[in-house]
């Protein structure tokens, strides 16, 4: 329990000191120092839920499904932290932003931390509600820290697009909790996830099935599901690129850990109708449609970090399809791809950063020979593609495998835009990172003090997933798989 | 512990081809590391692979062992049997041949921008990576090898990543060789599908219907067929594989279109299970294609090394024909005609891994000294290299099919196999199969052309520029690596009794039956199905062309009279000069003309910026615009369309999600 | 295989070694007497190479060692596929040594390293010979195997002198696929020994000539060596179109007669083959270059005609 | 069902629903800004009365303080900083007619129809009466969304978004009598620091294109020029 609250309350304090702290030279210091103690306590809360099932109490909840994204959330965030300490310096000396802009950076990259790690953690489904809403609330500001016209564009409409899903995913809630009234003995229960799961066979199937639907739509904008995706590439270019780290790495698995969570009680409640996977089938339509969309995307890109939110796009894509899709393999491949897809994609994103910083620009056009000009930037980017793309012995081709085994058992004919789907992304990403990693050296190209320390951590750790899924990180999966789809694999 | 020997030298191997990769990741600093240590390292790996592969064959038991790999409920299983022998010794003889080569050739490499830790460590990746899928026992672990030996030559290919055609060949290799992977990976999720999982036991006891199992075959006959560079899957390989490094071409045609290869064989013969003959007929067509399509395309290159790339084209396709036969008799219920033909197979396996990669390795020794891959820039090489002429041109005897080397003892058995089709019952097939027959002569003849102009053009005659008159000896390290090669190419001709009793365990384990008569006759007789039927005294043939030939050559030539020089007399007209021979374009002219409607020619003469006219000729591939042009501007088209959901506005977003919404609605109600 | 046999194959060597010059000797004379010339001697041949042996050979600066090496390489190519060719027996050891196919892989061997000398100086000439050869043999090359397919097919055998012996118990039987195949054969032996309408073995004249332009730069014994691999090569053709076409007469075994009796039967053979060659030759005219792919896709074509009405008109 | 079935306060609770209702048709159409706000303040009246109703029939004590709430956030607090904000943005006389007036309110309707057909299948008994403001609801949820789509207008569109949030607001209280206080204090909490950061926007939106016209904020597009 200790751990738990720490979990979620140490960035909230971190937040509040860092607005206030003076000297700004520490603020990164302290900033890491934060995430490392989150970190340590997100481990520590592991361990309490390895060896005692389920931490509750206080409207929280931690099981299986949510400890290992609550580790991952922590320890992205640390990397993230270590990276964004040089590099917001060297946005401060470039003159981009101001003290006051940089501090309101630290704070609020901790308040983002405490609403995702609430939302997580929390057991109430208005409170998950209240957290998603706060992490839009939290970066919004961080979109448009720049004062250009594109980055208060960005942040205008990252901010009318989540609040107007968000504000639908509420009204998603309040039917979830009309419809919870008649069911539950003590109705002020009825936004508690588990008290609902547990009597997820009574409630009313018509109530339920609009309140998923406004959920699917409010989180699935979260998630960035074609086509309520607009909002996504822009916040992610615009933002200061750990920001975009975090929102491609975090953010969006938080808003579909979400989606599964009612999916999960909607499931039970139409189990009895004559379409008892309607909530399935939806998500397998919109990850399909996002998987293909976003390929697609990936051909005309001018901008290399819009470039790479769509890739998020693509493989969020994927995930709410194998979550559709069900069954114990599928979900155990789309919780494992949330952790590959996390760890590599914001592995890239941090390299991104040292390569626009290198280029000056974010321009794909403008971005050449990275290998001759900085080896490690160039080869982290190159393997990073590489990862995302699904090339083994990276981890990403381990989920992407398990998945498409899946889909082959279950729904053969849908492997097929599956993998065009794979194979047009693929050559979308590489036919733009050829150029800039490779060639050689425009004139006056420098390289720059670049930390590769998180993509080394990330990409090793995404390498040691594709050669062997560890003991201990497989029960977890499992035993999550077993939560959501009630059978393990193992 | 003998009879582990197999699986220790086959770990040997792959240890020694990681360390050979670690180490030249430091080669980056002290540069003579490459040459020194990592190139041995190599070449020892091959030499392990290879004593792994004969040890296995020799035995001829099956070993399995698992590794701490993998997932949690598909631990990587390893499995060597024979066939996965003969193709560690395909690996590992070219390997081993290439290490020696590769130290004198990086040399050449230490002062230029390339950087050396790439190319030694991936090329540590990717031998790595073939031996893995030679030894994978699941598909798991099969499609992580093989995609790390696609990815790892990707790199190797993008290594002079300078020029953006080097790039753009890179990008297409690494894209097909993706596409091809995912092909194969459904393949196996069909297989998987019936059987239960992953593992190859499993697959192998699995039961599909004719449907599925075609479904499977066509999967993996795309997947390994894009990797093996079969028409029309091919246009990535002549692009691919001239711009990697020599030694590394040798490798990827000599060696890794073996590897899909095995694939195939695996994935076909051992895991599907019940073999139709409709199969066998498809392989038969298209591997026909690719040999004639690629040997006629070869004739048409200039590049040497691009030359090279197209004729392996043309070696897969016989590869394919001979397999195809196999398939098409074991659909039949002749298992006995399925052998010969499947050795046939194997036996051309081997002999393209020998003669192409020497071939490659020469073509990077006239790189090396000459700097040159254009052969209209040639001439009179055999007098400035004499070693790597000698070697290549017991290369280019070989790949032309003429005895007494390796190439004619498989195109042989080949003809064989294909000449009792009259065993068949069905009429239209013992029809069909004669004109493979035709198709294959026809290659053959083709072939001989083609290599008798490389090495005419090469070789003989003239220096046809400045720089190649300036050519020079290679190091020992390379011509030993040719030699190697050569040597083997010799003996393989010469030998082949001894070959196919080797070989033989192959088609026993696989098909559960072996050539019985190949050797009654004794070691100097051939004979493949009865000694009535064929016989072909490889032994005899060559030692009287050897002792006639010492005879002549020291009789008349040292003994008598020596040999007066003079000027040519070339019917008398003025001493020839170098411009006035024959060009590699001409002498493919009169064939371009026959053949012309398969290739897209543009030809013609075209206004130099000095005011001189010069004559201009490209042959391309018709394949282009026919397959792969549509493919493209298709996505393209898609891709334009799909860009207008993000018009900018943020209105027209919100009523994206308003229709979202209601439509969802709508549809729950 | 008994020693004896082993003699007698060797015997059949050199008979063909000997015989070689006066075939080509002949068809000479006839054509000479149907152009009513009298013509050189029968033996005229036999003092060409005579004199050419004598007479001090020379190479150019620009030739290489292979340059040398050639001539044996071809003459012996050339005669070891001769020798396996039935001549006056069947079954005989040097049969067994190459089967058809290899007979055909040991001429491709000849002709490759001809076209190699003749690219080896570097002259004009020499290339387009090669260029030439090659163009030609790549398209005869087929023929050639698909008619002998034919008959490996209908023997079961790419043996030839088991072929022979099939044909020598079946004799009576007429086959479609014969008939194909043989008009097929003498098509592509008339491209394949360089003969009207392909090409001229009487011409130097620069444009037309093929297997001349190739040797054009050689000399004295390595010339005579050539010029004899040429004719062997006539006479190699000619005995593969009577001896398995019709091979009436052929010593089954080694009886010292038996032996007699062929050699006399497959000479008149051979002599009637040469006139009806001379014939030809005086009636035809040589045809362009460009022209020759028609006619040997017509032997192809009649080649494959053979071997699909065998397979399956007459399985 | 008719009206004579319900208590009193049960058919006042109706006719408010209603009125708050007619106030989003309003907003929709309203062309003056400040009128607009206006309209919204009302709307948020509305909400709280109803919300008041509610606590009175059902004797929740915790729905006064919700109504109180509501009252001083919808209905003052969010109309003055709005107010104030068109003021010092000097947008005190900006008018924005819509294109099709008729058009859009014909939408409305339909969204109406809309909804009401789609809480049709709720038909236990005891949720009959509910259903009916779940659906008013419903179709304000769906008008201030409609509203934000044809608004081009920042201000007019957070109005929408405000909108919804009283559409939310009011199906939460009628359809559930209310949410969990944590929960309700968050939402408001949540809707106070959006229109801060709203305002915050306005500014910044101001000074980069100097108009407060969303159309013209389209430099973030995939197009290229030639489409």
């Amino acid at each position: 329990m200790m751990a738990l609250l720490f979990t979620v309350f140490a960035p909230l304090a971190g937040a509040l000191v860092l607005a206030v702290l003076t000297p700004l030279r520490i603020a990164g210091w302290f900033n890491i120092a934060i995430s490392a103690l989150n970190f340590a306590a997100s481990l520590a809360l592991a361990r309490a839920v390895a060896t005692d099932g389920v931490v509750a109490g206080m409207s929280f909840r931690v099981d299986d499904f949510n400890v290992y994204l609550l580790v991952l959330t922590a320890f992205v965030s640390l990397t993230t932290a270590i990276f964004s300490r040089p590099y917001m310096g060297y946005v401060r000396e470039s003159g981009r932003t101001t003290d006051r802009g940089m501090r309101l950076y630290h704070t609020m990259f901790q308040l983002f931390m405490f609403t995702m790690m609430l939302a997580l953690s929390t057991d109430n489904l208005g409170v998950l509600w209240v957290a998603v809403e706060g992490a839009t609330l939290a970066t919004v500001l961080l979109v448009s820290l720049y004062r250009t016209p594109e980055a208060i564009e960005a942040a205008w409409k990252y901010f009318i697009l989540c609040g107007v899903g968000i504000a639908l995913a509420l009204f998603g809630t309040v039917l979830l909790y009309f419809a919870a009234q008649h069911v539950l003995e003590d109705p002020t229960k009825g936004l508690t996830w588990s008290a609902l799961y547990g009597v997820a066979g009574q409630l009313p199937p018509s109530v339920m099935g609009l309140a998923f639907v406004f959920l699917l739509v409010g989180y699935g904008t979260k998630v960035g599901l074609v086509p309520m995706h607009q909002w996504l590439p822009d916040a992610h270019s615009e933002g200061p690129t750990p920001m975009s780290a975090v929102l491609s790495g975090l953010l969006l698995n938080v808003a579909l850990y979400a989606v599964v969570r009612l999916k999960m009680l909607v499931d039970g409640s139409l189990a009895g109708t004559e379409l008892p996977h309607m909530a399935g089938y939806l998500l397998m339509g919109f990850g399909l449609v996002s998987f293909l969309v976003a390929g697609l995307f990936l051909h005309r890109q001018r901008d290399i970090k819009r470039m790479f939110s769509y890739s998020s796009i693509e493989h969020m894509g994927l995930m709410t399809f194998a979550f559709g899709l069900g069954g114990p393999l599928a979900t155990f491949g789309a919780l494992l791809h949330m952790l590959v897809h996390s760890l590599t994609k914001s592995a890239i994103f941090v390299t991104v950063g040292h390569a626009t910083h290198i280029a000056g620009t974010q321009s794909i056009d403008h971005i050449r020979g990275l290998i001759r000009t900085q080896p490690a930037v160039g080869w982290g980017l190159l393997l990073g593609v590489a990862a995302i793309a699904g090339f083994p012995p990276f981890g990403v081709f381990t989920s992407e495998f398990l998945l498409l085994t899946a889909t082959m058992q279950t729904q053969p004919w849908f492997t097929v835009p599956l993998l065009v789907g794979l194979a047009v992304a693929f050559a979308g990403l590489f036919r733009h990172l050829q150029p800039m990693v490779y060639g050689s050296v425009p004139e006056g190209q420098e390289p720059v003090q670049a930390n590769m320390l998180p993509v080394l951590i990330h990409l090793g750790l995404v390498l040691w997933l594709g050669l062997s899924i560890p003991e201990f990180l497989s029960h977890w999966l499992n035993r999550a798989t077993e939560l959501i789809v009630g059978v393990g694999l193992l | 512990m003998v009879e582990l020997l197999p699986l220790w030298s086959a770990g040997l191997a792959v240890g020694l081809a990681l360390t050979s990769a670690l180490v030249a990741l430091f080669s980056g600093r002290v540069v003579s590391l490459l040459r020194i240590l990592a190139m041995p390292l190599f070449a020892l790996a091959g030499l392990a692979a290879l004593v792994a592969g004969l040890s296995a064959m020799v035995q001829g038991d099956i070993l399995t062992a698992q590794l701490p790999l993998g997932l949690p409920w598909l631990p990587w299983r390893v499995r060597l049997d024979a066939l996965a022998g003969f193709f560690l010794c395909v690996i590992g003889v070219v390997s081993f041949a290439v290490g020696i080569y590769g130290g004198g050739y990086v040399r050449g490499l230490e002062h230029g921008r390339d950087s050396l830790p790439v190319l030694g460590g991936f090329s540590g990746l990717f031998l790595t990576g073939m031996l893995l899928v030679v030894l994978a026992d699941d598909a798991f672990m099969f499609m992580v090898s093989w995609e790390l030996m696609s990815l790892s030559s990707y790199f190797l290919v993008a290594l002079h990543h300078d020029q953006a055609a080097n790039r753009r060949a890179a990008f297409l290799y690494l894209l097909m060789a993706h596409v091809g992977g995912l092909s194969i990976l459904l393949g196996y999720g069909v297989l998987a599908a019936f059987g239960d999982g992953f593992a190859f036991e499993a697959m192998r006891s699995s039961e599909l219907t004719f449907g599925w199992a075609s479904v499977a075959f066509v999967l993996a006959f795309i997947g390994f067929g894009m990797k093996a560079g079969l028409v029309p899957l091919h246009v990535w390989l002549p692009e691919a594989h001239p711009v990697a490094p020599s030694h590394i071409s040798a490798l990827m045609s000599g060696v890794m279109l073996k590897v899909a290869v095995y694939g195939f064989i695996r994935f076909v013969f051992d895991l599907i299970g019940e073999i139709h003959w409709q199969w066998g007929v498809a392989v038969l067509a298209v591997g026909s294609i690719s040999a004639l399509m690629g040997v006629l395309y070869a004739l048409m290159q200039q590049d040497i090394k691009r030359l090279l790339a197209y004729s392996s084209v043309e070696n897969i396709g016989i590869i394919f024909i001979g397999l195809g036969l196999a398939l098409l008799f074991l659909g039949t219920g002749h298992k006995m005609l399925a052998v010969v033909a499947f050795v046939a197979a194997l036996y051309h396996t081997i002999n393209h891994a020998l003669f192409k990669g020497l071939l490659f390795l020469g073509a990077g020794a006239i790189l090396h000294s000459a700097h040159e891959r254009n052969l209209e820039q040639m001439g009179g090489l055999l007098r400035r290299m004499p070693w790597t002429g000698a070697f290549f041109l017991i290369g280019c005897i070989s790949i032309a099919a003429l005895p007494p080397f390796n190439g004619f003892v498989s195109e042989w058995l080949t003809f064989q196999a294909a000449l009792q089709s009259w065993q068949l019952d069905s009429g239209v097939l013992r029809s069909l199969i004669p004109i493979t027959a035709a198709v294959l002569a026809l290659t053959g003849a083709l072939a001989a052309a083609c290599f008798l102009k490389v090495y005419g053009v090469a070789f003989l005659g003239r220096a046809r520029s400045r720089h190649v008159r300036r050519a020079r000896q290679v190091p020992p390290s390379m011509r030993a690596g040719q030699g190697v090669l050569a040597l083997l190419c010799l003996l393989l001709g010469v030998l082949p009794t001894f070959v196919i009793a080797l070989l033989n365990v192959v088609p026993q384990q696989i098909l559960g039956q072996g050539l019985i008569q190949a050797t009654s006759q004794g070691w100097l007789w051939l004979t493949p199905i009865s000694p009535e039927t064929a016989s072909y005294g490889a032994p005899l043939v060559t030692i009287t062309l050897a002792l006639m030939l010492i005879a002549g050559l020291w009789l008349f030539g040292r003994g008598i009279r020596r040999v007066k020089r003079c000027d040519a007399w070339d019917s008398g007209f003025a001493p020839p000069n170098p411009r006035m021979q024959y060009t590699a374009t001409a002498f493919a002219q009169p064939i371009r003309r026959v053949f012309g409607l398969l290739f897209h020619i543009d030809e013609g003469v075209k206004l130099q910026p000095d005011g001189r006219r010069r004559y201009q000729l490209n042959v391309n591939d018709r394949l282009w615009e026919l397959l792969y042009l549509p493919v493209a501007r298709g996505v393209e088209r898609a891709a334009r369309q799909v860009v207008r959901l993000q018009s900018g506005n943020v209105r027209t977003y919100l009523s994206w999600t308003l229709a979202t919404l209601l439509v969802l609605l709508w549809i729950m109600a | 295989m008994s020693l004896s046999s082993w003699g007698v194959a060797l015997l059949q060597a050199l008979l063909y070694l000997a015989l070689a010059p006066l075939l080509a000797g002949w068809v000479r004379k006839v054509k000479a007497r149907l152009q009513n010339r009298r013509g050189a001697s029968l033996l005229q041949p036999y003092r060409d190479l005579y004199k050419l042996f004598g007479k001090e050979a020379r190479m150019a600066h620009t030739a290489s060692p292979l340059f040398r090496a050639a001539p044996y390489i071809v003459f012996t190519a050339t005669w070891l596929a001769a020798s396996a060719i039935p001549f006056i027996a069947t079954g005989l050891p040097t049969a067994a040594v190459a089967d058809v196919i290899v007979i055909a892989g040991l001429l491709a061997l000849a002709r490759f390293f001809l076209a190699l000398a003749g690219m080896d100086v570097g002259t004009a000439f020499g290339g387009m010979g090669a260029s030439r050869e090659m163009f030609v043999s790549a398209l005869a090359e087929p023929a050639m195997l698909m008619a002998v397919f034919t008959l490996a097919m209908t023997a079961h055998s790419t043996n030839l002198s088991s072929m022979v012996d099939y044909q020598l118990l079946h004799s009576d039987i007429l086959r479609p696929s014969y008939m194909f195949a043989l008009t097929g054969l003498v098509l592509v032996a008339l491209a394949e020994t360089g003969r009207i309408p392909v090409d001229n073995p009487g011409t130097h004249l620069e444009l037309t000539m093929i297997h001349e332009a190739m040797i054009l730069e050689y000399s004295g014994r390595h010339l005579a060596l050539m010029e004899w691999a040429a004719q062997l090569k006539l006479l190699l053709y000619g005995v593969l179109l009577v001896n398995v076409f019709f091979p009436w007469g052929m010593a089954q075994g080694i009886h010292p007669g038996a032996l007699t009796i062929g050699l006399l039967v497959v000479m008149t053979k051979l002599l009637l083959l040469g006139a009806v060659l001379a014939a030809s030759e005086t009636a035809l005219a040589k045809m362009r270059l460009f022209r020759v792919p028609a006619m040997l896709n017509l032997a192809l074509l009649l080649a494959l005609l053979g071997l699909l009405s065998y397979v399956i008109l007459e399985v | 069902m008719g009206l004579d079935q319900l208590s009193l306060l049960q058919q006042l609770m109706i006719t408010l629903s209603a009125m708050a209702l007619f106030t989003s048709f309003a907003l929709l159409e309203q062309a003056r800004l400040v009128a607009a706000i206006h309209a919204f303040a009302w709307q948020g009246v509305l909400v709280a009365m109803v919300t008041a109703v509610v606590a009175a029939s059902g004797g929740l004590e915790h729905l006064f303080f919700s109504a109180a709430l509501t009252l001083g956030l919808k209905a003052l607090l969010i109309p003055w900083m709005l107010h104030w904000l068109v003021r010092s943005l000097e947008l005190d006389r900006h008018k924005e007619p819509l294109r099709h007036p008729a058009l859009v309110i014909m939408a409305g309707v339909a969204l109406v129809i809309f909804s009401y057909w789609l809480v049709l299948p709720m038909v236990e008994e005891e949720l009959m009466f509910t259903r009916n403001i779940v659906a008013v609801s419903l179709a304000m949820v769906l008008i201030g969304l409609l509203m934000m789509v044809v608004r081009q207008q920042a201000v007019t569109q957070v109005l929408g978004f405000m909108s919804m949030e009283n559409g939310l607001f009011l199906a939460a209280v009628s359809a559930t009598g209310g949410m969990p206080l944590v929960v309700e204090l968050g939402v408001a909490f949540d809707v106070l620091v959006a229109m801060v950061l709203f305002g915050v926007f306005f500014f910044q939106i101001r000074e980069s294109i100097d108009s407060l016209d969303v159309d013209r904020m389209n430099r973030l597009t995939e197009r290229t020029d030639e489409e």
